[in-house]
């Protein structure tokens, strides 16, 4: 095989070449400022209007409820922070989980040190929330809680409604990121009584640096970044509106094709999955087995180490990842897997394997090949390994 | 992110495997971090006759593991003695800063094969220090 | 005429085609994530860092020191709230002025509802700081002075350089939002003793939504955007690739003509001028008259309303601003044209025309003309011209 | 932003000018928020039979000055009177939400010139107020 392949879709997308084809007059001819008077940026606005109702729609919310950011990241400090100052005179109490994304558990971190209390619900082998244990969390302080639908290392899907009517029930306001499941499983925000959502452009084929908050209507929301009166007030800073119009296209893209796109998917992550758990020993798959995305399958090879397989797996045109992206180059094992109970030597020799739509049985078949002989290798290589059969061999004896 | 060197060695590791009957062999890291070095010694004559590795660890512990050996084979132990961290690090052409450490494992393996060969035949390696005990396992309950 | 002539610069520029064809291949071919291990991803990082270099020798700062946001609005939040938060043990204090932009003005509106303290300097007639009135307002509890470099609706330059010696000199940070100088002025953050400066892309033919702030080495600044371990873990969230090459790209090529442009934008600019003051009578230029921006006019003419001036150029063809372009709509006239003392009736007859790379004298002098006509006409319809006339008359009688 | 009919209007206002020696004229709005409206009212028999407008202000405000003078000439006082905002803003097929406040200015500066008319020929018109006296020039100090 000559090109790459590509299995990293958590980490980023390409931008879809249709998606790119929308955007490309935003940059040159039709650049205009959309805050300005003239009729040559009131094009701009429309562009702009349309693309949050695509936005809207495919989560079920109203166009009114939705804010453009610059990215998951920021959807998810403001989301928290935001809600964190402009609820505090209610209380100070915010109940997340362990497997978030840095991006929501270093801005509870943030607020910890900030007088916030925050409660860090643990979650099964499966990375699935226990909902009795959410109710048991809250209390009279509770202001918010911030649970991700989709996670981006294990896949696991989390019963978002069920917790969603709990904070409800509570009276609680209910954040979820959900950057990795946008574009893969269906959602709707108020039959899953969510009230704060976040998306981000680049994991479902649209542009980078583009992402948006959905908000309730009604919910107090302090502005995060101060400046003009974009976004109702609400967001400041001139639009970006290339990226919104190529975000717009690309999530109405990616509702569109969901349903054929994750069946097809989701079969080959079967396919992968079984082949590979049949074909290498000492090999286990992280995350829910049916609650989980249908691009992610993350494997435990045990007596290696991630980096190695990937760079073995790069040798070989094959784009993966261990563990989330950001988290690569830091000696700690990701504290997803950590957080499923894996112990750190087996949380080290995990990989990420993330479908996107290009992706073929071919590709499968291939990167089964190709592990079987660099888990083999590494294995050889490995002191842990060489222990665990001589351990064997006096047990044979 | 790595060098030339560095992926040459990851890639084609020279003295990768395990001697039988070694006259050393030391091992060093921890699952815990990521990174466990084991390094087999044949020594005869105070030469290091033979030298074999193996390595649980990214790319940049296969590949200082790999140098070291190369760089203590056929070498007295004196001479082995004088490769450091610094040493595996210069013939690699560098290192990520991140990955300092796995250059400094390397050191220490070698030491502890060094101190295994010592301790076996009731010789004083001047310099040398008693490597840490090697733990396969965490000492401490997990955190998580 | 038939195509658009757009006089509107400050507000935003047109993306250069050279900067959109250096991004195409980050949106669909090298599309990967910078954190990812893989090789494919390696080149990211490489043309992060090759614009990164570009941003900071532009202002004669090191790459180090340069760390990207999703835009000018961004920049300055951070700036701001982050010194605001790292030396709030030293004190609560900032200086800043009445006419920065509102991405600075709300910032320290946002502190003052949170325990700090803020000094807003006022400007001469020209919009000119006093440099006096620094060193009178900075106190021992002083912890920022944040005065912009140029700026937006009346172009006036100030005399940075001297504002950072005073800053300097007292030890206290001094930050300037940039955005609309860099690529226009000469601009260096260590002959001018500027601790942290902001920047957009789309200022200066680059892309929206992708800035940076420049963070003087040794700086502690907090997080403002938390998150994965992008920008030195300072600034959370997926690089955005492509609009971070674009913007390394454009601001090279503004860098490289700006002596060329600058003079050339200001020969139009000062024929303009002379032009229109020469021509239309009840009408002045607002600003200073020698420390402006190259490519900066703003007029106000009595007895008329911007937006219907605005709207009339527009059916000229004309595309112009009247105050900020996040301003309009409001029913405020401009903050900045108040703080230079104009009265209301007058700042509301203000017309910024900030002039680009691609206008000629011919669009000059079409422009000159339709005001003739135009402002006429608004004068004609106007009860205030009416009253004026009349007085006039009688005083003539 | 503006509707095809505000935009005509806008463009082409209609009735913009002066009366001399008017039945009535009312000036409502000040400087200082950005719009004023003058409206001349050349009424016989209680029947408007000639109306001009001058205006101050965005595009929104000669849109509706203009059309509450269509609105309104030719036919009767009484029937001026129920010429309120709405049937301004209706009639231009709607304004921005930023914009309402003009047509009620356009409303206002219509009621100002009835009860100008009104005043001069000693009469009263049912329903209608006097309009706060117009200043040019704000009264207040500048708050900056
Ligand atoms: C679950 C989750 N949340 C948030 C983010 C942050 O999104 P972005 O990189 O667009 O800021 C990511 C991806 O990096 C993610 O996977
Ligand atoms: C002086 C100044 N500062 C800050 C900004 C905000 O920049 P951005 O729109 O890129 O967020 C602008 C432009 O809108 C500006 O002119």
């Amino acid at each position: 095989m000559n090109k790459k392949i590509y299995l990293d879709h958590a980490a980023t997308t390409p931008t879809k070449i249709e998606v790119v084809e929308a955007m490309l007059p935003y940059f040159t001819e039709k650049f205009g400022n959309p805050s300005s008077i003239y009729e040559f940026s009131g094009q701009n606005k429309e562009a702009i209007e349309e693309s949050r109702e695509l936005v809207a729609k495919a989560i079920g919310a109203n166009e009114r409820e939705i804010f453009f950011t610059s990215g998951g990241t920021e959807s998810d400090n403001w989301a928290i922070l935001g809600i964190a100052e402009s609820y505090k005179t209610k209380g100070n109490h915010i109940i997340t989980t362990t497997i978030e994304h840095h991006a929501v558990l270093h801005t509870c971190e943030y607020l910890e040190k900030n007088g916030y209390e925050v409660t860090y619900l643990e979650v099964d082998k499966d990375g699935l929330v226990n909902p009795d244990d959410l109710k048991d969390a809250i209390k009279e302080t509770t202001i918010l809680i911030s649970i991700m639908l989709a996670n981006n290392e294990i896949g696991t899907v989390q019963p978002i409604e069920e917790l969603g009517a709990i904070a409800k029930a509570s009276g609680v306001l209910f954040h979820t990121d959900a950057v990795q499941g946008v574009g893969h499983v269906p959602i709707d925000v108020n039959a899953m009584h969510i009230d704060l959502l976040s998306i981000s452009g680049h994991k479902l084929y649209g542009p980078k640096g583009i992402g948006a908050l959905y908000v309730r209507k009604g919910i107090k929301l302090k502005s995060f970044i101060h400046g003009g009166g974009q976004e109702k007030k609400r967001r400041g800073g001139t639009e970006n509106v290339p990226a919104i119009v190529g975000f717009g296209k690309a999530i109405e893209l990616a509702i569109t094709s969901m349903e054929a796109e994750s069946k097809r998917q989701a079969d080959l992550r079967d396919y992968l999955i079984e082949q590979v758990l049949e074909k290498i020993p000492h090999c286990r798959i992280n995350g829910h087995k049916e609650y989980r995305l249908p691009n992610n399958a993350n494997f435990s090879f045990e007596f290696i180490e991630g980096e190695s397989l990937l760079i073995m797996l790069d040798m070989k045109d094959i784009c993966a990842s261990s563990g989330s992206a950001c988290t690569s180059g830091s000696l700690d094992p990701s504290h997803v897997l950590l957080g499923i109970g894996l112990p750190h030597e087996i949380a080290h020799g995990s990989l990420r394997i993330s479908l996107g739509d290009q992706n073929t049985k071919e590709e499968m078949d291939y990167l089964i090949e190709s592990l079987i002989v660099i888990v083999a290798r590494l294995r050889e290589m490995s002191p842990l390994y060489e222990d665990y059969m001589k351990k064997q061999a006096k047990i044979e004896r | 992110m790595y060098t030339k060197k560095v992926m040459d060695h990851f890639q084609n590791p020279r003295n990768m495997g395990e001697i039988e009957d070694a006259s050393g062999v030391g091992t060093v890291g921890n699952a815990k971090c990521g990174d466990i070095m084991r390094i087999y010694l044949d020594i005869e004559d105070e030469i290091i006759k033979d030298v074999k590795f193996k390595t649980f660890g990214c790319g940049a512990a296969v590949a200082t593991s790999s140098m070291a050996t190369e760089l203590v084979k056929g070498k007295t132990v004196k001479e082995a003695m004088e490769v450091t961290n610094k040493a595996v690090m210069e013939a690699l052409d560098g290192l990520p800063r991140a990955k300092v450490h796995c250059s400094l494992l390397a050191e220490e393996a070698l030491q502890a094969a060094l101190w295994d060969y010592a301790k076996k035949n009731g010789i004083v390696i001047e310099g040398l220090e008693e490597p840490k005990p090697f733990e396969e396992h965490e000492e401490e309950e997990e955190e998580f």
